[in-house]
């Protein structure tokens, strides 16, 4: 929604538009990601053939992969924060740094299905496997999203006049959306795994 | 339109971020070592529960600004949020997971 | 004055007169598969209720309809105060209250009954009850009797007075087990072992249909329930036990098939109209069955015994048929040369 | 004196509207929300009739039994199309329509808050609806019915590929819905007029508020189950597979979190329709107008707790069912203070009986019988014996069609002048409007007596010997006596729009802020954005003597939003500029979803579609450049 424009048109509220449909659009990915789990939860139990998650679940490694993912939260803050001062260097930095982070991530993730798939889990074999895949399998399509919208606005920082500190709030929604996927996982991260283990 | 930007802007510093980001990595370390203790295995699951409740109150209400922001965000966010929880815990006690 | 009144309120009225008149006499002969009528306890239970939120529908029916229309009819036209414009007002709380207040009460005294019927309802049936395996199949019932190791199709027998302990399994798609006089309807879930309970009071024949869809011959899930006395049930028992006839009995097999095959297969001049199957009216005359083994009564008879071992992934079922009912039908089935009787 | 139409004093001013840009192009690439109101208009009444005609279809094949006027196979896509048609393609569009063409208009806004997501979401809904109809023509109609259980959705079962239409289609149909939703919502919480505070909203727009708010906390719990039914489908996983311990009642309670709220979001749109109507033909405030705000909120929020009354005879066993019967049986509790609320407006009115008017009291005479129904199988006990049987047909069909369409066409017939610039024929009204009702009470009051004497819904055929042929034959006339009304309704459409009276800006005598503007309303809507003052902003400055003390400031208002006075208000002129990448958008998202069925290279050019078109929305412009200049 970048546009060459900065016409603020003033709300009732006085809170911004698109800032105000982000955050409906955060609560109605709760009852999404809420349903999904609900359905790994009543579902991944059930599985009658191996393996079982005590079996596969690498604690050491995914914990490291929340962590990467936890940190690019923070670098997010930073960019937005390096953005609002109009410090677009130091935007740039942290941006690239929170892409960076997030494909780790997902680096991390694919390696660990790879490694699920070898070990014998997959999407068709038992349905703790169709549970567990399409769970995290949807955060890491969220993950992915966010990436490519954030290496999007920083190629977009070299274009004048788009990334700017007058239209912060462009930064800003990436970074809530970043953020909303980063606390998905947390919650993924110890139902799913921790619970588990 | 009369209240326009009476929001303030009001935001952390950096030092105030890396704070947050330091105790956000030290709860999923203990997070991740508790685990490992047998002594806590019967208090695990509220134990766990807890922290990553408390990494997830941490995030929205900084790295998300719901703490400066306008409450209308807050009500709207948790709104879909509590409806979650009552959807998985009111599906996970009929397919008998609390028991 | 008058003429101007009837309009909708006739149209309204007939219909809730007409359907009222109806409810009264609406009698179990007349209708086989009412919900109206009972024929055992648990439908004895339901109908508490259920008559209880009848009657008080109808009546607050009436009441707040009656209230509509009333205020349609005398507020219709032009304002008749000074400013031309009728009294504005916003609201009075005495009445918001009053208006919330008394559905309250109406709906807890639902509720109460409600529960109640809830709870005994779902009691367990007792030691003494009889354990039946009710198997909803595409498209038919299977109902096991595991304590006298009888099985039939679509037909369940029951001794009168003894209370009936059914154990819900599905062999494919969600099905609903339903006998409105005896019961209200539970589901067949497959993977999900569901129970009811129901006992019929007198002899008679009740009957039942699968309530849930479950596919395309769906509404040809037919089931009838045979209440009889005890010695009519031990000796139908007996007559299911005895061993295979050597000859076979057309007439048996025609039973057979009208009861069992007709959901999927057309015979003509018989009541099998099915349309999911082969329509099997010249069989006799086929030859080869199902397209893969020659139609000879031994084939034949391997067929209806087994499907799926001689053509794997045919949609006929697999029918719980004794080896009498295999020879009574082989016996009918190659009587069918084509020329209806 | 019945199509005598009241012409009111200061307000038959009729102006030639400007004429807007014209041609298919304009009409792709609009983004003014009257234009895409008109758009939804014109989809959600053919979709209407095509699900009527499927309809008659299923009522001529139970007139009689052991009827075979269409095939089982043919009849199980008819009824599995009739409902998906009619909830998702008629009623839901026929509700965005009015969204569309009024949210703006009602709380004194030039458009929506997002113009070109408001065109995405229109295009989107129009391919969803082509393509979850497309198995009609190409592989068989869906035909597992509209909640599709699993598991006769499962592959072993439905082999077919009218399933994969369906679990397509209504995803697609989904992302229409839920991007409209953000959309309005934002909408009426940030766009409104000065001195709109959120108490003196017109009831429609609080329900429109709060259908939003339905739409998008309910239908993901939709999208993940139609996605696990999709994995199902076509990757092999197990979700509702038995056999690897897969659940077939999990879809049922996805489908009803989603399904109990849906039946919402049917219904809260046409009781503000009709909150409206009777205001403004009662010539009388509404009232209790706190009261019916909040019983909307109430009725949402239980709304979310009720789901499992679809399922009381799925055995879940009496704690669940205990709670959930009495959650829903609390339900009536602000359903019922609607009702006696809306006689209370009418109570001490003076009412001018409209087409539009005698819908909408259609609309409360019919919605009695479906909420009484609907408290009779709150009961599980009760529901236990109605479950699945016409008398549950009944039910719904007085919630949702003398419910819900009996309210939209009560809208229909009061917003017309006001956007076609043309009055419908009040007598063909009443003729349509009598037929109807009569019609609708015919074909199905008797189907709430089927139920009882033991008819199953979805059954193909049934035997002579159960004595139901009486009742589905009148059952069956009735259908076609809606039928025809349907064709007063049609024609009076083309008969008015060529030779009707041009409407003056404020026919009805109306409160409301819509009527303040010409009809058609310019492209800009307003030429000053209005200040509002009270809940009926139109009656106080036109009857001061009677609504004076109305509009004393802060008396309604919320305390945060003081009176504006009108010279801080300037009128620089924004509207949104044309776009055309909505509509590339929509296609990319479709052809995503499609490529499923028919080939993945498909679903590759619709990712690339997405990507591009996603981009070029992001870097044009949103207004145009004259404008702010």
């Amino acid at each position: 929604m970048a546009a060459n424009h900065v016409i603020e048109h003033p709300t009732s509220t006085g809170l911004d538009n698109r800032k105000m449909a982000m955050w409906a659009f955060l609560a109605s990915d709760c009852m999404f990601f809420g349903s999904l789990i609900t359905v790994y939860l009543v579902s991944h139990g059930r599985a009658m053939v191996g393996p079982f998650p005590q079996e596969i679940f690498d604690i050491p490694f995914t914990s490291v992969s929340a962590f990467v993912l936890l940190m690019s939260s923070l670098s997010m803050v930073l960019a937005l924060g390096g953005i609002q001062r109009g410090n677009v260097q130091r935007f740039r930095i942290w941006i690239a740094t929170t892409a960076v982070l997030g494909c780790v991530f997902l680096g991390g993730q694919i390696y660990e299905f790879t490694e699920f798939h070898h070990a014998g889990l997959t999407l068709e074999s038992s349905i703790f496997g169709s549970a567990f895949y399409v769970l995290t399998g949807f955060h890491g399509t969220h993950v992915f999203i966010g990436v490519i919208w954030l290496l999007s606005l920083l190629l977009a920082s070299f274009k004048p006049g788009l990334v700017i500190r007058e239209k912060s709030l462009n930064v800003e929604m990436a970074g809530l959306y970043w953020h909303f996927v980063d606390i998905v996982w947390i919650v993924i991260f110890t139902v799913v795994y921790l619970v588990e283990a | 339109m009369a209240a326009e930007h009476h929001v303030e802007e009001h935001h952390p510093g950096w030092q105030e971020y890396v704070r947050i980001g330091v105790i956000l990595a030290v709860i999923t370390a203990i997070e991740v070592a508790i685990v490992y203790v047998e002594a806590l295995e019967s208090v695990l699951l509220p134990l766990l529960l807890t922290l990553s409740v408390g990494k997830f109150v941490l995030v929205v209400m900084y790295f998300m600004h719901l703490k400066f922001d306008h409450k209308f965000f807050t009500w709207l966010f948790l709104s879909g949020l509590l409806l979650a929880v009552g959807v998985v815990l009111a599906l996970m006690a009929m397919f008998g997971l609390m028991t | 004055m008058l003429r101007r009144v009837p309009r909708w309120i006739v149209a309204v009225l007939l219909i809730v007169v007409i359907g009222g008149l109806l409810t009264a006499c609406g009698s179990a002969e007349d209708y086989p598969q009412t919900t109206l009528e009972s024929a055992g306890p648990h439908n004895d239970s339901i109908l508490g209720v259920y008559s209880l939120v009848w009657y008080g529908s109808i009546i607050v029916f009436f009441l707040v309809e009656g209230l509509l229309i009333f205020s349609v009819f005398k507020f219709r036209g032009e304002p008749k105060t000074a400013h031309g414009r009728p009294v504005p007002v916003h609201g009075n709380n005495r009445l918001e209250i009053i208006w919330t207040v008394i559905p309250a009460i109406i709906l807890a005294i639902i509720a109460v009954p409600t529960l109640q019927v809830i709870s005994e309802l779902s009691e367990a049936p007792g030691d003494d009850a009889m354990v039946i395996n009710v198997i909803g199949h595409q498209f038919f019932w299977e109902f096991q009797y595991p304590d006298l190791g009888v099985n039939t199709t679509n037909e369940l027998h029951i001794p009168v007075g003894q209370r009936i302990d059914l154990r819900l399994d599905s062999a494919d798609v969600i099905h609903s087990f339903w006998v409105p006089q005896l019961a209200g309807k539970t589901d067949a879930i497959p993977g999900r072992d569901n129970r009811m309970w129901f006992e019929a009071d007198a002899p008679g024949t009740y009957l039942g249909q699968c309530a849930e869809f479950c596919g395309l011959a769906h509404y040809q899930m037919l089931m009838t329930v045979v209440a009889e006395s005890q010695e009519d049930f031990d000796a139908w028992v007996a007559e299911e036990l005895a061993p295979p006839p050597a000859e076979g009995d057309p007439e048996e097999g025609l039973a057979i098939v009208e009861a069992q095959c007709a959901a999927c297969h057309a015979i003509e001049g018989t009541s099998a109209q099915g349309q999911v199957g082969p329509a099997l009216t010249g069989f006799a005359n086929q030859e080869l069955i199902a397209d893969v083994i020659e139609n000879t009564p031994e084939n034949l008879a391997a067929w209806l015994d087994d499907p799926q071992a001689i053509k794997p992934g045919t949609a006929m079922p697999d029918l719980p048929l004794s080896e009498a009912d295999i020879i009574n039908l082989v016996t009918y089935l190659e009587t069918l040369n084509g020329e209806s009787e | 004196m019945a199509t005598q139409v009241r012409y009111v004093e200061d307000s038959t001013r009729i102006q030639e509207p400007e004429a807007g840009p014209s041609g298919l192009w304009s009409w792709l690439t609009t983004v003014d929300h009257k234009r895409i109101g008109v758009l939804y208009l014109v989809t959600a009444l053919t979709f209407f009739a095509i699900g009527g005609i499927e309809a008659l279809l299923l009522r001529v094949q139970l007139s009689q039994p052991n009827n075979a006027f269409v095939s089982a196979a043919t009849y199980n896509q008819l009824f599995t199309m009739h409902g998906t048609t009619m909830i998702f393609l008629a009623v839901m569009p026929l509700s965005g329509a009015f969204f569309n063409l009024l949210t703006p208009l009602m709380i004194g806004a030039r458009d929506v808050a997002f113009p070109r997501l408001n065109a995405f979401s229109y295009w989107v809904l129009l391919f969803g609806a082509i393509l979850i109809n497309f198995g009609w023509i190409y592989g068989g109609a869906p035909d597992a019915g509209w909640f599709a259980y699993a598991n006769l959705t499962s592959p072993a079962y439905s082999p077919g590929m009218g399933v994969d239409y369906w679990v397509l289609g209504i995803q697609v149909l989904g992302i229409s819905s839920v991007a409209a939703s953000f959309n309005f919502f934002t909408t009426i919480v940030n766009m409104r007029a000065p001195g709109m505070s959120m108490m003196r909203l017109p009831v429609f727009i609080w329900m429109t508020l709060i259908t939003q708010i339905l739409i998008f906390m309910a239908f993901p719990a939709l999208t993940v189950g139609a996605t696990l039914l999709m994995f199902d489908r076509w990757f092999d996983t197990n979700f509702f597979i038995v056999e690897a311990g897969g659940m077939p009642l999990l879809w049922q309670h996805l489908f009803w979190v989603f399904g109990h709220p849906e039946v919402y979001i049917l219904i809260l749109p046409a009781m503000g329709i009709v909150s409206e109507v009777l205001q403004t033909f009662s010539r009388k405030p509404l009232f209790g107008y706190t009261a019916i705000v909040f019983a909307g909120i109430g009725i949402a929020v239980l709304g979310f707790s009720v789901w499992v009354h679809h399922m009381f005879t799925t055995g879940l066993g009496p704690v669940p069912n205990s709670i959930f019967a009495i959650s829903t049986m609390l339900i009536a509790l602000p359903t019922g203070v609607k009702i006696f609320n809306w006689i209370g407006t009418m109570w001490g009115g003076a009412l001018w009986l409209s087409t539009a008017m005698l819908f909408s009291i259609g609309f409360v005479a019919m919605f009695i019988i479906g909420g009484l129904s609907g408290v009779m199988h709150a009961s599980p006990p009760v529901d236990s014996q109605h479950q699945d049987t016409y008398f549950v047909v009944a039910h719904f069909h007085y919630v949702l069609f003398g419910g819900s369409i009996m309210g939209l066409f009560s809208g229909v017939y009061y917003w017309w002048p006001k956007f076609t610039g043309k009055l419908l024929h009040e007598g063909l009204g009443k003729v349509h409007f009598w037929l109807m009702l009569i019609g609708f009470n015919v074909t199905f009051f008797p189907m709430h007596w089927l139920g009882a004497i033991g008819m199953p819904r979805r059954i193909y055929s049934y035997g002579d010997g159960l004595n139901w042929e009486f009742w589905n034959m009148v059952t069956t006339m009735g259908s076609f006596i809606i039928g025809i009304s349907f064709i007063f309704f049609i024609a009076n459409v083309f008969i008015t729009l060529v030779l009707g009276d041009r409407a003056p800006d404020d026919p009805w005598d109306a409160p409301t802020l819509e009527w303040a503007t010409t009809s058609p309303p310019a492209l800009h809507n307003f030429d000053t954005i209005p200040v509002v003052k009270s809940r009926m902003p139109l009656w106080t400055d036109k009857y001061p003597e009677v609504y004076g003390h109305e509009s004393e400031p802060g008396e309604h208002g919320d305390p945060d939003l003081p009176d504006i006075q009108t010279d801080e208000v300037h009128d620089e002129i924004h509207l949104p500029n044309p776009s055309y990448w909505p509509l590339v958008l929509a296609i990319g998202i479709v052809m995503l979803f499609a490529g499923f069925i028919f080939t993945f290279v498909m679903s590759f050019i619709g990712l690339a579609l997405m990507f591009i078109s996603i981009w070029g929305w992001a870097l044009e412009p949103a207004f145009g450049e004259a404008d702010h200049a």
